[in-house]
């Protein structure tokens, strides 16, 4: 009880603090001014809402959430790729 | 702006000031409720009730449950859509010829190393995802769209020659999808086949034995429920979702020198 | 009845395998004759189920054993049993007319979209579930985008997909937002259950018990989202557009399905959604008359808008999609009168429509072949006297004054069907729009009598007779059904059935839930 | 007790990471350009996201009011912990490159430049 | 509920925010389909289109439950007896609108699958991505 | 205790408003489908908030895995900028 | 053998990933995940290893793998703190430039961790490798150095010790 206690009450505090760097990470995107600029923030982005996601899934007490996390790392991983390739290659079967 | 966009605008802008209003007003319920529907209810109640079990569809995962058992009709014409789609892609790129030796470089040494160690991760974590998606969240949709990204990856980042070098040819994905759909379809009439033969009734998509149609799925593997038909569900559309999206992909991503002759020869007759 | 649920099912994996034999299989009369079989048994399936449902009976199939609003169930009543039997019988005959008339490298591609256009047509007309509908209705049109741009090299044909893609997508998308919010407020996916609780928002049903919402509001909205959608299906008024787009750009045995696949679907949905689900006595009874209304007001918009634009055009197949606009526009304004004598005239329309469509792209495609797809080129049926004989049947149909053709009966119903709640402006449109078509027809007649176009030579021109049993086959069916409607009482009697089916709830309800 | 020593060792790692995830966000907003931005970035994702993924593990193993889908939490966490170390710095690296070949983001300020006269390849 | 009113207020308020947030999106994107010319973006337009009215849905099956945060529609263990159902059915979120979005969402995988390969056809034909606007055609 | 998931769904919502009107305006395609990541993320995170695990794993490959591959496939062979 | 033992080797690193991932408790997951791995190791042993592993390989490997954390960790604990007192400090002071960092290691699983433990301590990144002359382009936000020995000493010498060990 002590430590469902605990963990609860720490992961309230420290989530207001996630969800700052996220704006902060979203002012990036927005503000760009290129295309690298942006896809890094979304990258920033991704890798650091999918352990928010991991985070989140102790604070709601629903274990089974916590695959939601890798999945997005992954894909944020594969969407940095298609525009590394789009950036360098002529075509993108290349 | 002008008129046309206005008029677009204007109707736009009235249907969401219903769609607000209606939501507003109460037609959906009352926003956040704290009942939930009823049908709701009994599709909670009956995923895994071993008490009413023709009722049941002995999965813990309701929404794999429903997904491939209570509606399992939407989810096979769901994934006849994609069926519909992939080949529609590959009829819309007739007579394209896949060549080796166009040459790819891909992307750096640092890149294609990493991927080259994620490759059998990425595998593993979509199969189990599949095999375990009437237990955890997910199922044969999501394992299988994790392998079909882990492929289109592959092909952007060693390039396209490497992918079909290796032996992913266009044909051969197209294969493996037939495989998985035609695994789909016979699992979904297993029973009835089965309930013609053995002289018993049996519906179309059955899984769980029923009022009047006695016939069942095997439930349980060693110390877990298996669902029934809902394990063989999740593999087969596991395979034909991988297959077939990757299929696509290679396809639309075909390099343009590829597409050019078949593009040149006519074949249009009205 | 297994048989009802496993047509869709059927022709589903019919064109599951096609592409995994094609591997197999190079020779493309393998597939040919294939799909044929699997259209022809699909066919006499559908009319297993027809004769099943006549004397307004109503046959349930319940997919995986489960009770109605727990699992989807196939309702199929005498209204979408006639019109799934016509699509079979439509669909057939395209596959037949389509062994002699595409040519391709690759023709099993073509036939797997033949078999899950009708997969998805008959899913559409069989279902009972409103979100299964929406699946069969991407199904069905994911295949219409499919084959509208089969003639890849054509760039029209690619510009006419893509255009009837993007506004197809956001129509069936709105259609899906209702289905969202008919979830939301009644809480169930099931028609009659749906249909029983707009009548009595009290009731309490097993497994999906009492309405969650003020249904009052989510009605009207669900009712306007998928009233959009069924009109652009059915190519009325301000939707009509994608029509004369998308048609003709099609391979011909394709644009001759369009109107009874398609145009019939979106048809149906109005008849179902508008009549049995939110029909009279519901909720919203004031506002549904209303729409009612105004879906009367398109469908006479459109008739007239049809038939005007019909006179202007120079391409044949232009001109057959034209008279459809018409034609569904006459249908709408039967079905909008909100009467069961409304709804029978309707499907009259539709099916004598569909026929005679059929029947006019058939023919035309053999000119097609020869000459192309000018108005000029009609002259070459003179050279093949059933086709040509054909042709003007199909036309005289269309125009309706001849009381041996079942579109004179279809457009009379209509007549009186208007008559009957009293829109005497409607049946002075229909009058006007008949007149202006009718100036079209002749003017067709007069291009099939005169022109001499210059042919070119085809190796399809050889032989005549796959087109020639199609166009008889289609011709006796028209004549047939022409003189049946009024001669035999049981066809006469099944028409009206399916009129009452679509009115009557009552029966549709007590056959799913057991109330 | 144990329970408790890997509770708060976990809750410590969190922190840590929430910490790194506004440095990292903070750093993306005041650098000067994209290479110097890559750094910051990276910061956010092993920092921001691997610590608190072992943190979360660490945790999960500790709160056994979660129950047995517990060991679940806490081996997807680890997974994927290591998962993204692999990830990040791919796609940092990718990226780098990508823009520096096309040239779509400004080198400038740099003090050097080894890659200058090589085009990029 | 057993709980400050004006804290039920709040969450009430946020979640019409989330849910008409949703609802302005959908005007958006489908001002972006009919009015841009470019195919590429409308076809953006319209794979977020069809992404909001899914999230719609899964707006429509969420619930409250009172004293703590309502649990995924997954049971996490065999249950032993009925009651422990009885709970579950009474802390779960809707699972049926998470079906049909599921089947929706694939669905509009494959449309826009398909959109794609139509418009690199329409490129290699016009050389262009802009909608042409030919004979009163209004799709625009 | 249910005030802080759901304040971070309003603020994903919130975001994703404004990253679809951005993907909206941009004239740069390549720059849309960036937003329009953004927006899907958004989305990812308010599945995730409302307790939909599954659509969260069948949202993401496809709308941050497929869609924008497929999108920018889209873009390399045609053209990046709406003129 | 050595053919027979590659496949183990992958399959071991196949099937000990998916019981982490999955926290398999139960005999399904456990004997699942055996056909699963056996299947997903035979489908990707020829993309992942080239040449065939010696059973001498993986214990010398488990070593130095765990030295290897131990060496990254400190690395990044110093590096993180430096990057976090460069982001919050008032004025940001950087000397950002493009060295050349040559390296040694044969194998591309070397070079890549190289590589990888350059860009995953903030403050250096990779930005370009030439595998013919072997030589990383790494981009520094506080470089020191412009020299490639001296570079190399700085960012990724002790890196390299270890990676020269593991992947040869």
């Amino acid at each position: 009880m002590v430590i469902e206690a605990l963990v609860t009450s720490v992961l309230t505090v420290l989530i207001p603090i996630y969800v700052v760097s996220f704006l902060l990470y979203v002012v990036r995107v927005v503000k760009g001014p290129t295309i690298p600029d942006r896809v890094l923030a979304i990258d920033s982005l991704g890798y650091d809402l999918a352990a928010f996601m991991v985070v989140l899934s102790i604070l709601l007490k629903s274990p089974l959430m916590v695959v939601s996390g890798l999945a997005l790392a992954l894909w944020v991983y594969a969407f940095d790729i298609y525009i590394a390739k789009y950036l360098e290659a002529k075509e993108m079967g290349e | 702006m002008n008129l046309r966009e206005a008029v677009i605008a204007v109707s736009i802008a009235l249907m969401i000031a219903l769609l607000a209003y209606t939501i507003g007003a109460g037609g959906l319920g009352p926003i956040a409720p704290s009942r939930l529907r009823d049908l709701a209810v009994s599709y909670l109640i009956n995923t895994y009730n071993p008490w009413n079990i023709t009722k049941s569809a002995l999965s813990l995962e309701a929404v794999t449950a429903i997904v491939w058992d209570y509606r399992g009709l939407d989810t096979f014409f769901e994934t006849s859509v994609l069926f519909v789609s992939i080949v529609g892609v590959a009829l819309v790129f007739r007579g394209y010829r896949e060549k080796l030796g166009l040459g790819g470089k891909g992307l750096s040494e640092i890149v294609k190393t990493s991927t080259k160690v994620l490759t059998p991760l990425i595998l593993i974590a979509g199969i189990s995802i599949a095999i375990h998606g009437h237990l955890t969240p997910g199922g044969g949709f999501q394992g299988g769209s994790f392998i079909a990204v882990l492929l289109v990856l592959m092909s952007v980042v060693f390039s396209l020659d490497f992918v079909i070098g290796s032996g992913l040819t266009s044909s051969k994905l197209l294969m493996l999808r037939s495989i998985g759909l035609v695994g789909v379809l016979s699992t979904s009439v297993a029973l009835v086949v089965l309930g013609i033969v053995l002289g018993t009734h049996a519906y179309i998509f059955q899984n769980i034995a029923r009022e009047g149609s006695p016939l069942s799925m095997p439930t349980w593997l060693l110390d877990r429920p298996t669902g029934g038909t809902l394990l063989f569900f999740n593999l087969f559309e596991a395979l034909a979702v991988a297959a077939g999206l990757s299929l696509a992909f290679l396809v639309l991503s075909l390099r343009e020198s590829e597409v050019e002759e078949a593009l040149g020869e006519s074949e249009w007759y009205e | 009845m297994l048989l009802a649920g496993l047509l869709p099912l059927f022709l589903m994996g019919a064109a599951f395998l096609l592409p995994g034999l094609s591997l197999v299989i190079k020779n493309s009369k393998f597939f040919r004759v294939y799909s044929l079989a699997v259209c022809t048994v699909g066919f006499f399936m559908a009319l297993a189920v027809a004769l099943e449902t006549s004397r307004g009976r109503v046959v349930t199939y319940w997919f995986g054993g489960f009770r109605p609003p727990l699992g989807i169930v196939y309702t199929i009543d005498s209204l979408s049993s006639s019109l799934a039997l016509l699509s079979m019988f439509i669909l057939t005959m395209s596959t037949l007319y389509s062994t002699w008339m595409v040519r391709s490298r690759s023709e099993y591609l073509y036939y797997t979209f033949m078999l899950s256009l009708g997969a998805g047509s008959v899913g559409c007309l069989y279902t009972g579930d409103i979100f299964n509908f929406f699946v069969m209705l991407e199904v069905l049109s994911l295949s219409a985008y499919v084959l509208v741009s089969f003639y890849r090299d054509n760039p029209k044909a690619i510009e006419a997909s893509i255009r009837y893609a993007i506004v197809g997508i956001v129509a069936t998308s709105l259609y899906l937002l209702a289905a969202f919010i008919v979830y939301g407020s009644y809480g169930t996916l099931n028609m009659a259950d749906i249909a029983m609780k707009s009548r009595h928002p009290d009731a309490v049903v097993a497994y999906s018990g009492k309405i969650f919402g003020d249904i009052a509001f989510s009605t009207a909205i669900a009712i306007a989202l998928s009233a959009w959608t069924f009109t652009f299906k059915a190519a009325i008024f301000p939707n009509h557009f994608w029509l004369p787009d998308a048609n003709p750009e099609a391979p011909t045995p394709v644009s001759a399905l369009f109107v009874a696949v398609i145009d019939l679907v979106g048809a149906y949905g109005v008849m179902r959604f508008l009549h049995t689900l939110f029909g009279a006595g519901s909720v919203i009874e004031a506002l549904r008359h209303d729409i009612l209304l105004l879906l009367h007001v398109l469908g006479a918009v459109s008739a007239l808008v049809g038939a005007l634009l019909l006179l202007v055009q120079t391409d044949i197949k232009k001109f057959i999609a034209y008279s459809t606009i018409s034609h569904m526009g006459l249908a709408f304004m039967a079905i909008t009168t909100g009467t069961e004598r409304g709804v029978s005239a309707a499907v009259l329309q539709l099916i004598s429509n569909s026929l005679s469509e059929a029947l006019l792209f058939y023919a035309a495609g053999i000119a097609i072949v020869a000459a192309g797809r000018s108005l000029d080129s009609l002259g070459v049926l003179r050279r093949n006297k059933l086709a040509s004989t054909a042709f003007i049947v199909g036309l005289l149909n269309l125009f309706g004054i001849v009381p041996l053709l079942v579109g004179f009966w279809s457009k009379l119903f209509i007549f009186m069907a208007v008559l009957e709640v009293g829109y005497l402006a409607s049946a002075v449109v229909l009058v006007v729009s008949t007149g202006i078509s009718g100036i079209g027809y002749v003017r067709l007649m007069n291009y099939l009598a005169r022109s001499t176009p210059k042919t070119r030579e085809d190796s399809r021109l050889r032989s005549y007779w796959v087109p020639n049993v199609v166009i008889a086959i289609t011709t006796l069916a028209l004549v047939i059904l022409g003189v049946a409607v009024i001669a035999v009482p049981e066809v006469s009697k099944a028409i009206a059935d399916a009129g009452r089916a679509a009115v009557d709830y009552v029966s549709y309800v007590r056959a799913v839930i057991g109330v | 007790m144990i329970d408790l020593v890997l509770v708060v060792a976990g809750l410590v790692l969190i922190s840590i990471g929430v910490f790194y995830d506004f440095v990292g966000a903070i750093g993306l907003l005041r650098l000067p350009n994209f290479y110097t931005r890559l750094h910051a970035a990276t910061a956010g994702a092993i920092g921001g996201a691997v610590v608190p993924m072992i943190g979360t593990a660490l945790v999960a193993l500790g709160a056994d009011y979660l129950g047995p889908p517990r060991f679940f939490l806490a081996g997807a966490a680890f997974a994927s912990s290591i998962l993204l170390m692999v990830l990040a710095q791919a796609g940092s690296h990718a990226i780098a490159r990508a823009a520096y070949i096309s040239g779509e983001a400004p080198r400038e300020p740099i003090l050097h430049d080894a890659l200058k006269d090589r085009g990029g390849e | 509920m057993g709980r400050v009113s004006g804290m039920s207020d709040l969450v009430i308020t946020l979640y019409t925010i989330v849910v008409l947030s949703l609802v302005v999106n959908i005007g958006i994107s489908l001002y972006g389909v009919f009015t841009r010319p470019s195919l590429v973006k409308k076809f953006i337009c319209l794979t977020i289109f069809s992404d909001t009215l899914n999230s719609f849905a899964i707006a429509i099956g969420f619930r409250r439950v009172s004293d703590t945060y309502p649990s995924i529609a997954v049971l996490s263990s065999v249950p032993e007896e009925l009651s422990e159902l009885a709970t579950f059915a009474e802390t779960a979120v809707d699972p049926v609108p998470q079906a049909l979005v599921l089947t929706a969402i694939v669905i509009g995988l494959a449309v826009y699958m398909f959109l794609v390969g139509l418009i690199v056809m329409y490129y290699r034909h016009y050389k262009t991505t802009h909608v042409r606007v030919v004979e009163g055609g209004s799709v625009g | 205790m249910e005030v802080v998931p759901i304040s971070i769904a309003a603020i994903a919502a919130l975001l994703s408003v404004v990253a679809t009107y951005l993907a909206v305006r941009s004239r740069d395609m390549l720059a849309a489908v960036v937003f329009s990541a953004v927006q899907s993320t958004a989305y990812a995170l308010i599945y995730y908030v409302l307790m939909a695990p599954d659509i969260v794993l069948v949202y993401i490959p496809v709308s941050v895995g497929i869609l924008p591959a497929v999108a920018v496939l889209l873009i390399k062979k045609t053209e990046r900028y709406e003129s | 053998m050595g053919r027979v033992f590659s496949y183990l080797a992958v399959f071991s690193m196949i099937y000990s990933f998916y019981v982490v991932f999955t926290g398999a408790t139960s005999a399904f997951s456990l004997v699942l995940g055996v056909i699963a791995s056996a299947v997903a190791s035979v489908v990707v042993k020829p993309v992942l290893i080239s040449r065939d592993l010696k059973v001498s390989d993986a214990i010398r490997l488990f070593y130095l793998v765990a030295y290897y954390f131990y060496y990254m960790l400190v690395a990044e604990v110093k590096a993180h703190i430096g990057i976090a007192r460069i982001v919050l400090s008032r004025k940001i002071k950087i000397s950002p430039a493009i060295v050349e960092v040559p390296y040694y290691v044969g194998t591309s699983y070397g070079m890549t961790l190289i590589a990888g433990s350059i860009t995953n301590t903030p403050g250096t990144v990779v930005v370009q490798v030439d595998t013919k002359r072997k030589v990383f382009f790494v981009h520094w936000l506080t470089a020191t150095t412009y020299e490639p020995v001296k570079a190399r000493e700085e960012i990724s010498a002790e890196f390299e010790r270890y990676a020269q060990k593991i992947f040869g």
